[in-house]
């Protein structure tokens, strides 16, 4: 039947655009990644390691350089061959610096360049020795040579199994483009539609307008039938300031974290929700699940706040807590519960939401000179697999986000950068160790659960990859 | 001489309470909405103390609490919100900032808006044009950057937040005034004022704005709900009142994800503001009737002639 | 008269100017676009590089004079956000928003007045009293509560309406059901207050003594001499919509101009801003002229 | 016109209260008459004896709260209509009996054009519509001598002088010809050659249709010309009642007699004036060469702008302690020279110099005090006055404006004090202007002009709806107000026994223009001018010696 092979998926949010060298922006990879436009490799959801897709086999040729060996007869959905020539051309698209790119984040400060080798090989050279490239290619979205350089665009066309058909204010539709070289999907046409609130969507999946919805609420997930919980890559936290009094001082930072009420706190975010202690969520390389996360212990935490004010610290020093509004669901509803807790413990927060822009002054490098001694919300999505996205922009000293100025920490957390393999993984452990234990410049809460609600229809489940893609080709029909 | 004027006009000013009250009495409506403005205003002004911070404690555990029963205590008998808070105990607490950002940006707005609409509607000068554009301006620049803006180079407080609603809500008080200042500029006893010599400010005093108020009133008794419901979706900008402080607006708003599964966490300040607001309005027409002339039989007893 | 258009058109274009430019100032005082833009990781380079492309790295003054050189070959900026011409976005979302603005607001005007006059002839009567409740019950509920209870009610309960999104005539029904709560609670209450004065005139006698059927003296007459405030209550309201049903339009999913102008604004979406603010400040300062010329033919005594 | 024929109206021991929360206020008490078909009733009464409340009342306009009929019962054609709504009434309403109010400018639906009004009439009865119910709207306004009724039939109330409204009122009224029409002072505002004309038309009307008349006045001459049968009301009781000429010529009733004796008889009038005494020469006021233009633009985007000569080239004094009248025809501008002295309106062209100071050419400041000094009664009464405000408020404005003409502490008294001298009662202070009769309220009018103490008082129109009695009090008060303080009037008005009996210079004007103008007796004695003589002539002769 016909009509039972199209699906309708809906969205949170309208995505402003759809150029592929931004599927790194939630709604932008949910319609297009693995749909329309594919990378030359993905990541495992469960090892977190490099698979083929478009690159069939890679390896390092020297340092600075690694050869990749590109799938054979695969074809754009304009007709072009997908080659050596066409994969160079998205590379260059993307790091050129013609067009702002999203996806460039992922690459930080680095510079690529791909030589086709021959028609389906091609050489990638980067600026520094760069042991997890093939992971970091995940993010680069092959288009077809025709697609202009220096614009950004909204119809792109890929090598994926489905074919982008329309984009207006209301929807994207995408037919199955036929001449995909992988196996043909059950699906024949989608549609996106958007709507912004969670229970909209949930009802619109019940009722049948719709049948499938990434992230709904956790008060909207009420049908164990329909809905499937699935931890997301994201990592919540608080950061502390470790440069102001009396935040500078140890005992306090301990105390944050043994004031809270974890139990009651997992509430807001419901049962699924994982206890963090790092900043990773398990899967990704460098994840220690030996390491605890605090307990909860608020007596101890007031007898370190009484510690630290016996000693000289200035512990009624005002706290400016600052939250982020809509950062995740609940955050706000967390941010008081947090602060009234803090209260408790004898500290002086005070809790002051942002909108995004002005909370962003916070969260980055440089920060405002005259913040006073701050804690910030912020949430961490790292589904890239390996925990180089994640330590040096918190730890190091020079990290964009980081708050802690600490050479000898410095120097591990290189170190650790430049290793590969087993090695690499235990220094990231070690790390994320000294900063749960020693440095505390965090407070690790939660590794997030996403919700979604799949219609009655459609045989799929959602896993850790959905908050960035949601292939069409691994959805079925029920019968 | 003097001595029985002044005996006089007490006595008559303490009739006019008197007559002022019956009146009210004779419109049920109006009147159960006094009596309602007023346990309003008590609990206002003396629950703060009295329930303490018990608004403010947490309470996990019972989250989402549902409502109609006292196995938590009597101050949980309308439920609890998402962080366990006993709501009864918020609606009181919070109508201290909810009353008092609304009052104050009504006010303002009506004060501002109305004397600017007097303003141009009466007077022909180059001023009452650019009081007009002025208010188109206003009206054209969206609430929300407004708001924005206030935000970033002021900082949120109440102040601001009540300086951004009330910028916002003036022009509807301005141009209902001037167009109706239109009209009655033209009307005969307007002449008559001029030419006994009144001066325009008092003319508009004295005979104009009396006439318009009624009107204005109206208005500002559904803006009430109007701003409260828009300062609550300004906090999810962060320029919305900052937490632990809270409104009823605020309430609801935080509720808004919960409609379907805790219906009460939302309904309940929702329904303060509708009843806060049908009050003000069923006053305000009580009112309105009270100062026209020829509608204040209505409230009048009426004393038919035996027959 | 029409010295009369003439005037207030080129005053409204000067303060269509004067509101743009307070816009693209103030806008620039909330922030740099470039931080919310890119993704939280970008580096600092690329941070550079996109200011540069788009000229924020230039002086506010200098983008503004740029931004007027380009006004005048009717160049209103690209959509940083989504690759395309601001002006574009814009006219593209707000035709949707004045379709539900004017519908709702043609019918919440048309049903106030029938209903706010019906209950200003009988004050007091129970009438009236239910009016008064509904009416104002209505327009002091948050609207995104009655919204999102209709779609659960109507959509999801009893699967007699569609729950969001464009399309057949039955998705109208619950977004304009919300936004007309409002206007029709305040209007009935403002044509309800006039009429209660307009009824009390000597010239409703005259009709009675003419003859004239209740409805002629009350929709007639009275109405007629109450519409002054109505009509500039109702234009406000119209402005208020037309500048964004901003509920309305994210919760059912309505591609309009309020949402698109939000976000434009959250996002810093500068040129978006500016061609949204152009498009409704136009539409609202012509409804202004409307309006101020309605007055004078309403009332003949009215003279500018 | 058998004697065994039903009436066609018969109002039986009607009463009327106005409630509120004090004590009723009784209007009418225990009134019974009835009108034959063809007959003229007049009604005479002092000013608020509930004449007009009484003829409302037979036309169910009397709001029920806060009008109470106590009891009556009225009867049209035999039928009670007390208690008729809807359909019944509508047929009645309009169509069997109609009505002519006092106060035609508060009367006329300020929004909508003349025309439509005079239209809806035939079209609410469905007796024509379109372009046949306009046509017979401009035959309407033709009869009842408005010029050029093809343009007019456009304009808006506003746009027409006093008695020009008073003759759209009447069109609208006969304009179904009714069976029964009840006039309520339909030419109060009229000047004699119109009035007669109105009258000439209300008799033809009687004849062609065999309409019953029921006709409210305060002019003995115009009772006297049109009554049948006469009904003197002395506050709200019908004191005496009969035949026309039994009523005139045997009066019973000690108020009929005082109202017959107050009748300045023509002649009579040059003996017992209330002139000025000791003109003096000093010059108060000279007006040169005042023109008015009006904008006739009917309607937004009116074609082209038509303009309107409503006063032209007018030329004239007024001395210190002198009243001049103006006379005229209605329409021909003299309440638009009265507003242009006060700055109400802007004169096209023109000078007037008040004590050797252009008017026109005031600065603010300057304004203020000449407003204080120059005071104007308006022709209509009710429309300026601030309708929520008490009297006490009304007459104590001017004291609150110019603070320095009277202590606070005062006020109350001299408000009495005003009030009394109208022939008010103090208890009225309290009352709001709706309250009133249209007489009461022009003493109001009259009491607050009085009030500011000040030079020159123009007075609009001022007593022509006080009954004779009430009348000659007033005139009394303005001329001893003269005497003692030299003060100046402008009197308009078109009642000629009383310029005759007050004014000690008369102006003349006709369209836009003064036709004549000179010392009372030489006018009233030797008219030069035609018009002047037409509206000598047309004093109206009692019905009972018609033959
Ligand atoms: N709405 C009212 N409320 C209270 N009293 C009223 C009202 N209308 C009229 N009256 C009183 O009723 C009495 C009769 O009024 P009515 O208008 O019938 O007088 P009238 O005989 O027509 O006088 P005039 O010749 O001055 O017009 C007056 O004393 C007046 O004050
Ligand atoms: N606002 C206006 N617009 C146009 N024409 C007007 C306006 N006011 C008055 N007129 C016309 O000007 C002429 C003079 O009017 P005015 O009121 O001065 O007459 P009047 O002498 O006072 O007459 P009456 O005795 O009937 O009151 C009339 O023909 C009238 O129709
Ligand atoms: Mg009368
Ligand atoms: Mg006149």
């Amino acid at each position: 039947q016909e009509a039972s092979k199209e699906i309708k998926i809906v969205l949170p949010e309208q995505p402003a655009n759809l150029e592929p060298c931004g599927t790194i922006i939630t709604n932008v990879g949910q319609i297009l990644s693995q749909n329309v436009t594919e990378a030359l490799t993905v990541i495992d959801a469960k090892t977190g390691l490099p698979q083929p897709k478009l690159a069939t086999e890679w390896a390092r040729i020297d340092d600075m350089t690694w050869r990749i060996k590109l799938r054979p007869s695969v074809k754009f959905q304009d007709g072009t061959d997908m080659d050596a020539k066409a994969v160079a051309f998205s590379i260059k698209r993307m790091t050129g610096g013609a067009l702002t790119c999203n996806n460039m984040a992922k690459f930080g400060d680095r510079t690529l360049e791909a030589t086709p080798v021959d028609d389906l090989t091609l050489d990638i050279k980067s600026d520094r020795p760069e042991p997890i490239l093939p992971t970091l290619l995940s993010v680069v979205m092959v288009v077809s040579p025709n697609t202009p350089a220096d614009k950004p665009v909204n119809d792109p066309v890929g090598t994926g199994p489905f074919k982008l058909t329309s984009f207006d204010t209301q929807t994207v539709t995408m037919d199955r483009f036929d001449g995909y070289w992988g196996e043909k999907p059950e699906i024949e046409k989608a549609t996106y539609v958007w709507r912004s609130e969670s229970s909209i969507r949930a009802a619109m999946v019940e009722t049948g307008e719709a049948d499938l919805t990434p992230s709904i609420a956790i008060q909207d997930a009420t049908n164990p039938e329909t809905d499937f919980s699935y931890l997301n890559s994201e990592t919540t936290a608080m950061r502390v300031d470790m440069s102001k009094p009396p935040l500078n001082d140890l005992r306090i930072r301990k105390a944050l974290n043994l004031a809270i009420d974890w139990e009651g706190l997992k509430a807001l975010f419901g049962p699924d929700v994982k206890r963090a202690s790092q900043m990773v969520v398990p899967g990704i390389n460098g994840h220690d699940d030996s390491l605890q996360p605090w307990e909860s212990d608020p007596a101890k935490a007031t007898k370190l706040v009484a510690e630290a004010k016996a000693a000289g610290v200035p512990v009624d020093t005002e706290i400016v807590l600052i939250g982020r509004n809509g950062i995740y669901p609940n955050g706000g509803e967390a941010m008081e519960a947090m602060a009234a807790m803090w209260q408790t413990a004898g500290l002086n927060v005070k809790l002051t939401m942002l909108d995004v822009a002005d909370w962003i002054r916070y969260l980055q490098k440089p920060y405002p000179e005259e913040r006073g001694a701050t804690l910030l919300q912020m949430m961490h999505d790292n589904n890239k697999g390996d925990s180089a996205f994640t330590i040096p922009i918190f730890y190091r000293s020079t990290g964009q986000y980081s708050t802690v100025s600490d050479t000898a920490f410095d120097a591990e957390i290189d170190a650790a950068l430049a290793a590969s393999g087993e090695e690499r993984t235990k220094d990231f452990k070690a790390i994320f160790t000294k900063a749960r234990t020693d440095v505390v410049s965090d407070i690790p809460m939660f590794h997030m659960i996403g919700y979604t609600r799949v219609g009655k229809r459609l045989d799929w489940k959602p896993d850790i990859t959905t908050n960035s893609e949601i292939p069409l080709a691994n959805i079925h029909m029920k019968d | 001489m003097t001595a029985i004027i002044s005996e006089t006009s007490v006595s008559a000013s303490h009739g006019n309470a008197r007559v002022v009250f019956n009146c009210l009495k004779r419109d049920k409506l109006a009147f159960a909405a006094a009596i309602f403005l007023v346990i309003l205003a008590i609990a206002t002004l003396a629950g703060p103390p009295l329930i303490g911070d018990m608004a403010a404690k947490l309470g996990l555990r019972q989250r989402n609490l549902p409502p109609f029963s006292f196995n938590h205590g009597w101050l949980f008998f309308l439920g609890a919100d998402t962080l366990g808070r006993p709501i009864l105990a918020r609606l009181i607490v919070g109508a201290q900032n909810t009353l008092g950002i609304a009052l104050a940006a009504v006010v303002c707005s009506m004060l501002i808006g109305g004397v600017l609409g007097l303003i141009a509607g009466y007077s022909e000068r180059w001023y009452s044009q650019v009081i007009q554009r002025v208010a188109d301006i206003i009206m054209s620049f969206p609430s929300l950057l407004l708001a924005l803006i206030v935000l970033y180079t002021l900082g949120p407080s109440i102040s601001n937040l009540i300086i951004v609603l009330a910028l916002t809500r003036t022009p509807i008080y301005l141009r209902t005034t001037r167009a109706e200042v239109l009209e009655l500029r033209e009307r005969m006893f307007v002449s008559a004022a001029k030419s006994m010599g009144a001066k325009p400010l008092r003319i508009v005093v004295r005979h104009i704005a009396p006439m318009v108020l009624p009107t204005l009133l109206t208005i500002a008794a559904i803006d009430f709900a109007t701003v409260i419901l828009a300062e609550s979706s300004l906090s999810f900008l962060g320029l919305g009142i900052q937490p632990p402080e809270f409104t009823w607006g605020a309430m609801v708003a935080n509720g808004r994800g919960y409609l379907a599964n805790a219906w009460w966490i939302s309904f309940w300040p929702g329904l303060a503001i509708l009843l806060t607001t049908l009050s003000l309005n069923l006053l305000s027409s009580w009112a309105r009737t009270m100062a026209d002339p020829q509608q204040r039989w209505r409230l009048q007893s009426l004393r038919k002639a035996s027959r | 008269m029409l010295s009369f258009i003439g005037r207030r058109a080129s005053h409204s274009v000067i303060s269509v100017m004067g509101l743009l430019a307070l816009v693209f100032f103030l806008t620039r005082l909330t922030g740099d676009p470039s931080s919310l833009f890119l993704p939280l990781d970008s580096t600092a380079e690329a941070r550079a590089a996109f200011a540069k492309l788009h000229g924020f790295d230039q002086p506010v003054y200098w983008q503004f004079l740029q931004y007027l050189r380009d006004l005048l070959s009717l160049d209103f900026g690209e959509s940083v956000r989504q690759n395309r011409s601001a002006m574009a976005v814009a006219l593209e979302a707000f035709p949707q928003t004045l379709k539900l603005a004017v519908v709702a607001m043609v019918l919440s005007t048309a049903l106030a007045l029938v209903v706010g006059s019906l209950a200003a002839s009988r004050p007091g009567s129970l009438f009236d009293r239910v009016v008064t409740l509904v009416s104002l019950s209505g327009a002091s509920a948050p609207d995104f509560w009655v919204a999102i209870v209709g779609i659960l009610i109507f959509a999801v309960s009893f699967e007699l309406l569609p729950t969001s999104g464009t399309g057949s005539y039955l998705h109208w029904i619950l977004p304009i059901f919300v936004l007309m709560l409002r206007p029709f609670g305040l209007l009935v209450q403002v044509v309800r207050g006039a009429m209660l004065g307009a009824l009390a005139s000597p010239y409703i006698k005259t009709a009675r003594a003419k003859g004239l059927r209740r409805q002629q003296i009350i929709f007639g007459h009275a109405l007629r001499n109450s519409l002054l405030p109505v009509i500039t209550v109702a234009g406000d309201l119209t402005s208020g919509l037309i500048n964004g049903a901003v509920i309305v339009e994210t919760v059912f999913g309505w591609p309009g101009i309020g949402k698109l102008m939000i976000d434009a604004i959250i996002q810093r979406d500068f040129a978006v801003v500016q061609s949204t603010i152009l498009v409704t400040a136009t539409a609202i300062f012509i409804l202004n002229i409307c309006i101020d010329l309605l007055y004078a033919v309403l009332d003949p005594r009215i003279r500018y | 016109m058998s004697q065994s024929a039903i009436p066609i109206l018969s109002v039986d021991d009607l009463t009327v209260d106005f409630l509120s929360d004090g004590a009723p206020v009784r209007a009418v008490d225990c009134v019974s008459f009835e009108v034959n078909r063809g007959e003229t009733l007049v009604i005479l009464g002092e000013s608020g004896s509930g004449k007009s409340v009484s003829t409302s009342a037979v036309m169910d306009l009397i709001d029920q709260p806060p009008g109470d009929i106590v009891r009556g019962r009225i009867s049209f054609e035999g039928a009670p209509i007390g208690s008729l709504q809807g359909e019944a009434r509508r047929s009645i309403n309009g169509r069997r009996i109609a009505m002519i109010f006092q106060d035609p400018l508060a009367y006329l639906n300020p929004v909508y054009t003349v025309g439509r009004q005079i239209c809806e009439v035939f079209e609410c009865h469905g007796i024509a519509k379109g372009r046949p119910a306009r046509q017979r709207a401009v035959d309407m306004l033709r009869r009842v001598g408005i010029p050029d009724p093809e343009t007019r039939i456009d304009h808006y109330p506003h746009q027409f002088s006093g008695g020009q409204r008073q003759r759209v009122m009447i069109a609208i009224a006969i304009a179904l010809k009714p069976d029964l029409l009840i006039a309520d002072e339909p030419t109060t505002a009229l000047d004699v050659s119109v009035q007669a004309q109105i009258l000439d038309l209300l008799r033809d009307l009687q004849s062609e249709t065999g309409m019953a008349l029921i006709l409210i006045t305060h002019d003995l001459e115009v009772a006297a010309s049109m009554a049948d049968k006469v009904i003197v009301m002395n506050r709200g009781k019908i004191v005496e009642a009969g035949v026309a000429r039994e009523v005139f010529t045997k009066p019973q009733h000690a108020y009929t007699k005082k109202l017959i004796a107050a009748l300045p008889h023509g002649d009579a009038a040059e003996n017992t004036n209330r002139r000025s005494t000791n003109p003096s020469g000093e010059t108060v006021l000279r007006v040169e060469n005042l023109t008015k233009e009006y904008a006739l633009s009917s309607g937004l985007f009116g074609k082209k702008k038509k303009t309107f000569l409503a006063v032209r080239d007018v030329n004239f004094e007024v001395r210190k302690g002198e009243t001049l009248g103006i006379v005229g025809e209605s329409g021909s501008g003299k309440s638009s020279v009265a507003r242009m002295l006060l700055r109400l309106n802007d004169p096209t062209s023109g000078k007037a110099i008040f004590n050797g100071e252009d008017v026109f050419a005031m600065d603010e400041h300057r304004l203020l005090a000449y407003r204080r000094k120059v005071q104007m009664v308006f022709q209509d009464p009710y429309g300026s006055m601030n309708p929520r405000m008490n009297v006490r408020a009304i007459i104590s404005e001017p004291w609150s404006i110019h603070a320095d003409i009277l202590p606070k502490a005062k006020w109350k008294d001299r408000v009495v004090e005003l009030l009394e001298l109208v022939d008010l009662k103090p208890e009225h202070a309290d009352r709001y202007p709706h309250q009133f009769s249209g007489g009461q309220k022009q003493r109001i009018a009259i009491a607050r002009a009085l009030a500011s103490e000040p030079e020159l008082v123009i007075c609009d129109e001022a007593v022509s709806a006080l009954d004779v009695s009430i009348q000659a009090q007033v005139i009394d008060l303005l001329a001893d107000l003269r005497t003692r303080l030299g003060l100046s009037y402008i009197f308009i008005t078109h009642d000629l026994p009383i310029v005759r009996h007050f004014a000690d210079r008369i102006l003349v004007m006709k369209q836009g223009e003064i036709v004549e103008e000179g010392p009372t007796s030489a006018i009233f004695g030797s008219p030069s001018h035609g018009y002047t003589r037409s509206l000598l002539d047309a004093t109206p002769v009692p019905k009972w010696l018609e033959t």
